[in-house]
């Protein structure tokens, strides 16, 4: 594992509120789905309440492929955040289909990481409640 | 004695030139938007902002590219950024927040003005976005409950208040309404009438809360109390919905497809030793100096009197305010305000002063102000469903009790 | 009908810092005093970090007798309307002081109900808890 | 012609002085730099009409007034976004007065960063926006201002193939000017580029010594229209341009769902704002005060403002010549956020007001326009002052 946590600390908990709950219903399930517009198909992640190409309300969510590289990336090597142990790293992934998101790779040691990377993604149950979308090196 | 640090006085030879004031004549409100008003809207603020927002932009006649800047309640959480991303709009050349919660309604409308005026900005939305029923309620316990575990305030001053439980913000405004009422010999009946007023304005408009719902002087004489002295009607309603307003230039809004409702003129206001609502240490409690003070402004930058204004909407939180602004603006004398609105006549549809023709905060939705400014824009362009005839200038005012505001549209 | 907190609910506690420490400081020791300009000799409440009347920033603190005069009033009679740690109906008021300031609290010992604007009142001292002591204040003869 | 161009000048500064424990409320601070500033521009509370401050401090507007005794307002408001905010704040000012609504207007910002005992996080849901959105960064620790920087400076050293030790070139430039600088908290504590490479990583790819100086402290500016201006007793610092940018996809400091994570798109319309309005090219320009909150910001800003092309920044930083005192395009004179305090850019303008008035502990002859630019990765602000 890249990132060790002291659990006895307080834990940030994903926030299941309104536009964000289709994300992670989809986690629930061990799926990676982004928001997509019902009307035009664009897109979007973050998930947003209105599509910014049509101005729709009308959202769907859609599993995407979980494959994607390394788009940037940083270690902390002092953690600000006494739940999580240093050095851990976290990556911006950016997926096949055009969207970026911010995950934390698994076995992978920090110097061993590189922009373009490839990887896909891993469903990691941190804790009893929460399951994570996380990556794994192809 | 009161040997209170004296309050600085209006001093007219410190003002600007209203030569110099700029948006008058200048700026147009060119579109309104709004989402139904509701008891649970079952969707984020930040959609509900969104919805209102392209409502607004549908109305004006305009594209969402077109808007560049973003005038936003410090009280309201949905950020520039998360509109912005969700609307698509490319750049903001213009954000700012105005803070004092219904304060800002009015104000961020001037603000707004100022930035297409000074060129700085072209087509600014001013919008108000709230859950205020099913989450956020102001009035609401679970607020006193929340403020336990964390200050309710950021500095020092809400704890010479709030461990006394004077928490939410009826209280602090029935602190004002005693002392008016015990002032100027105002009555429960009095305040009664301002609602039973504004609650028959509502029965024609179908998107308010108390719609289909009249009220009479026994109905508000049985409700319960809350706070003493007010009882449940003396209160505005809490509800989920949002509204968004288009300011741009005059010379723009010419092209574009509403009757503009031009901006004569806004002003905003604070007065000396201002606390949130609770300005308790002033000489005098039962006056609204800010109130006043931001009609002195208006009435010397606009050059209009009270006699002129043909339909206005007070901000109405709580049934005293009305009284309380009629006679801070100089609509009448002091002391004079509750025995304007008794039997409603001369506030009614036909009255000298219509006031608050859409139901307003009281009887149509308490979306922090922002619903009062859609009306008065409406009664320019004659489609309020309690309209006044022949409106040439229509008024509104900003929440108060806190740095107020309040603003002049003209046909 | 007397003022009762309710056991359990903690109170809402205030923030206290540099500007407000010495009005806190005094309650516990179950003295009220009022914050003074030590420049002008302006006295001020609530504290401020600097005197308005001539920007001075040396403030001091002086002992009040805590008598006054209630200048304002409610009463919290609808309980979801109320601080849920303390019993419905209650007063709230702000009492001018002798010394020319007003300040906020609840009146005690007495029916809420019947508080009036102008009601003689003198200071008492209500140990809340460990950490919280507040000044009350309830009806004095003439 | 531009209307706000020229139309208002600062006229008076205050500031608090920068410490590491300040032992007053920021209120308490904001009234102690105004009050400087008052004195500065030889005007009385009876004077001020209008005050903008930032939305997240301690204090709201009229805190301040209460405690200075000033009365009747007739312009306030409030700007949020930390550096974002600071030239946003001095425009909005310029637009109060230039618009008649009214005469005098403070603006400040007082901070107690350095002090502020930190409450303890509770990660509960965060259910209120835009808190809601850190919902995609928390769970992974990205929790901190620098992994959410860094990751846009891990792919700008990765797209221009950067040698990152060349980012202690802004940290020896800048420091050598605060080492100059009274007020600064590295006052006569300068550092060499070596003590920049032995310094050790915090949150790679930054090194300690790349970070900005949290304090407590404030600063207070006072702004008029040029006409009064020209009556009161310091040289005023007239207000050619002032520009402010949010883009879409950038949220606060977590910009990375653009199609560039490392263009500062929003810096770009500032600048070609700037220039537009005030009608100078950046030839014109004698100096910059940017932001540098983390030191690689200052060669990517120096790409985006437009002083040096795509990928070219830290060439331009090599060295240090070229943006020392005594170089072609001195930066940050005061020492800025890395080498006085990170007043959030508050501390840029005054010292683009002490250059102009020539009061500067660094002073650069015959500075006519200085160009001032604060926030990246998020909603962005600039000015051009000149004398």
């Amino acid at each position: 594992m890249s990132v060790e946590y002291n659990k006895e600390n307080p834990m940030p908990v994903p926030t299941r509120y309104f536009d964000y709950e289709g994300y992670w219903k989809g986690i629930d399930e061990n799926k990676l789905t982004l928001q997509k517009c019902g009307d035009c198909g664009a897109w979007c992640h973050q998930p947003q309440p209105m599509c910014p190409d049509c101005h729709s309300i009308e959202r769907k969510w859609e599993e995407v492929s979980g494959k994607g590289t390394v788009y940037s990336w940083v270690t902390y090597h002092e953690s600000q955040e006494p739940s999580f142990k240093a050095p851990y790293s976290v990556v911006l992934v950016e997926l096949e289909e055009g969207m970026r998101l911010i995950s934390n790779l698994v076995d992978v040691k920090p110097d061993e990481i590189e922009i373009g990377m490839k990887v896909e993604v891993v469903f990691d149950k941190i804790m009893d409640e929460i399951t994570l979308p996380k990556f794994k090196k192809v | 004695m009161f040997d209170q640090y004296v309050a600085r006085r209006y001093r007219t030879d410190l003002r600007p030139d209203p030569e110099t004031y700029l948006i008058k004549d200048k700026t147009a409100v060119v579109g309104v938007g709004q989402t139904e008003f509701s008891k649970g809207s079952g969707r984020s603020t930040v959609q509900l902002a969104c919805e209102a927002i392209k409502a607004a932009v549908t109305d004006a006649g305009l594209k969402m590219s077109d808007i560049d800047g973003l005038m936003k309640y410090t009280q309201d959480p949905n950020d520039e950024h998360t509109l912005i991303d969700a609307l698509g709009i490319e750049n903001l050349n213009y954000f700012g927040e105005l803070n004092h919660g219904g304060g800002a309604c009015t104000p961020s409308i001037m603000h707004a003005a100022v930035a297409v005026a000074t060129g700085v900005a072209k087509y600014v939305v001013c919008y108000r976005s709230l859950n205020q029923y099913s989450d956020m309620r102001y009035g609401r316990r679970g607020m006193a409950m929340a403020a336990m575990t964390k200050p309710m305030s950021r500095n020092g001053n809400d704890g010479l208040i709030a461990p006394y439980g004077l928490t939410s913000p009826v209280s602090w405004v029935a602190m004002f309404a005693r002392r008016y009422m015990y002032m100027y010999g105002a009555t429960r009946e009095h305040l009664g009438w301002v609602s039973i007023s504004i609650r028959k304005m509502a029965q024609n408009n179908p998107d308010a809360i108390f719609y289909g719902k009249p009220m009479t002087m026994e109905d508000y004489l049985n409700i319960r109390m809350i706070v003493e002295p007010f009882c449940l009607y003396d209160c505005c309603i809490d509800v989920d919905g949002a509204v968004a307003i288009i300011v741009t230039t005059a010379e723009r809004a010419k092209d574009l497809k509403q009757t503009p409702a031009i901006i004569l003129g806004a002003t905003q206001a604070t007065a000396s030793d201002g606390v949130m609502m609770t300005s308790y240490h002033r000489p005098r409690i039962e006056r609204i100096p800010e109130s006043w003070y931001a009609g002195e402004e208006l009435w010397r930058v606009t050059g209009v009197t009270p006699k002129d204004i043909d339909v206005c909407q007070l901000y109405d939180a709580f049934s005293v305010l009305v009284p309380a602004q009629l006679e801070e603006y100089g609509f009448c004398g002091e002391g004079e305000g509750a025995d304007f609105c008794w039997e409603g006549k001369r506030i009614g549809i036909d009255g000298e002063l219509p006031l608050n023709t859409s139901g307003s905060l009281l009887s149509e939705a308490y979306i922090h102000g922002m619903n009062l400014i859609v009306e008065a824009v409406r009664q320019i362009r004659g489609t309020s469903v309690n309209q006044v005839k022949d409106v040439e200038l229509s008024m509104s005012t900003a929440g108060l009790g806190v740095p107020t505001g309040a603003i002049i549209f003209r046909r | 009908m007397t003022f009762k907190y309710i056991p359990g609910i903690p109170l809402v506690h205030p923030v206290v810092d540099r500007c407000n420490r010495g009005f806190w400081e005094s309650i516990n020791n179950h003295v009220l005093s009022i914050q003074r300009c030590q420049t002008c000799g302006l006295r001020l409440h609530p504290p401020r970090p600097m005197c308005p009347r001539c920007l001075a920033t040396n403030m001091g603190w002086e002992p009040s007798p805590g008598r006054g005069v209630v200048h304002t009033w409610v009463n919290f009679v609808y309980d979801r309307a109320g601080y849920p740690g303390i019993k419905c109906p209650y007063a709230v008021a702000t009492v001018e002081l002798d010394e020319g300031v007003r300040i906020l609290s609840n009146i005690v010992e007495m029916d809420p109900a019947d508080v009036y604007i102008g009601m003689p009142v003198e200071a008492v001292f209500t140990d809340v808890n460990k950490e919280l002591t507040l000044v009350h204040f309830k009806k004095r003869d003439k | 012609m531009d209307f706000l161009k020229d139309k208002a000048a600062i006229v008076g500064m205050g500031i608090y002085k920068f410490s590491k424990d300040s032992d007053l409320t920021e209120t308490d601070m904001a009234c102690r730099s105004i009050r400087s500033a008052l004195d500065d521009a030889g005007l009385t509370p009876d004077g001020i009409d209008g005050i903008i401050v930032y939305a997240e401090e301690d204090y709201d507007d009229i805190d301040i007034t209460r405690a200075m005794g000033i009365g009747n307002m007739t312009y306030y408001g409030d700007v949020r976004w930390d550096g974002g905010a600071s030239c946003s704040m001095v425009l909005r000012a310029a637009m109060a007065v230039a618009s008649g609504s009214a005469n005098y207007i403070v603006v400040v910002k007082s901070v107690n960063d350095a002090s502020l005992k930190r409450v303890k996080k509770d990660w509960g849901e965060l259910r209120s926006w835009p808190a809601a959105q850190e919902t995609f960064y928390n769970p992974y620790g990205l929790t901190s201002d620098d992994g959410r920087i860094g990751m846009n400076v891990r792919r700008y050293i990765h797209e221009h193939n950067i040698n990152s030790d060349s980012f202690g070139w802004v940290t020896q430039v800048l420091r050598e000017n605060g080492a100059k600088n009274p007020n600064s908290m590295f006052y006569e504590k300068p550092v060499s580029h070596k003590d920049y490479l032995e310094s050790k990583i915090k949150v790679e790819p930054f090194r300690e010594l790349d970070y900005s100086c949290p304090v407590d402290g404030s600063i207070a500016f006072i702004v008029a229209t040029a006409e009064k201006a020209k009556r009161l007793k310091r040289r005023p610092a007239y207000i050619m341009a002032g520009a402010q940018s949010m883009v879409k996809g950038t949220q606060f400091k977590t910009s990375y769902y653009k199609s560039s994570i490392t263009d500062l798109h929003a810096t770009e319309i500032v600048a070609k704002t700037l220039f537009e309005k005030s009608g100078v090219t950046h030839k014109d320009i004698d100096m910059l005060q940017i932001e540098d909150e983390f030191a690689p910001l200052v060669p990517m800003q120096l790409e985006s403002l437009g002083f040096c092309e795509r990928g070219k920044g830290v060439d331009f930083i090599e060295g240090g010549d070229r943006i020392s005192v005594s170089g072609e395009l001195p930066v940050n004179t005061s020492g800025g956020s890395i080498g006085e305090g990170n007043l959030h850019g508050m501390n840029h303008i005054a010292e683009a007001v002490n250059q102009l008035r020539e009061t500067s502990t660094s002073q650069v002859k015959d500075v006519e326009k200085i160009l001032v630019a604060t926030g990246v990765f998020g909603p962005t602000s600039g000015l051009i002052l000149r004398r």
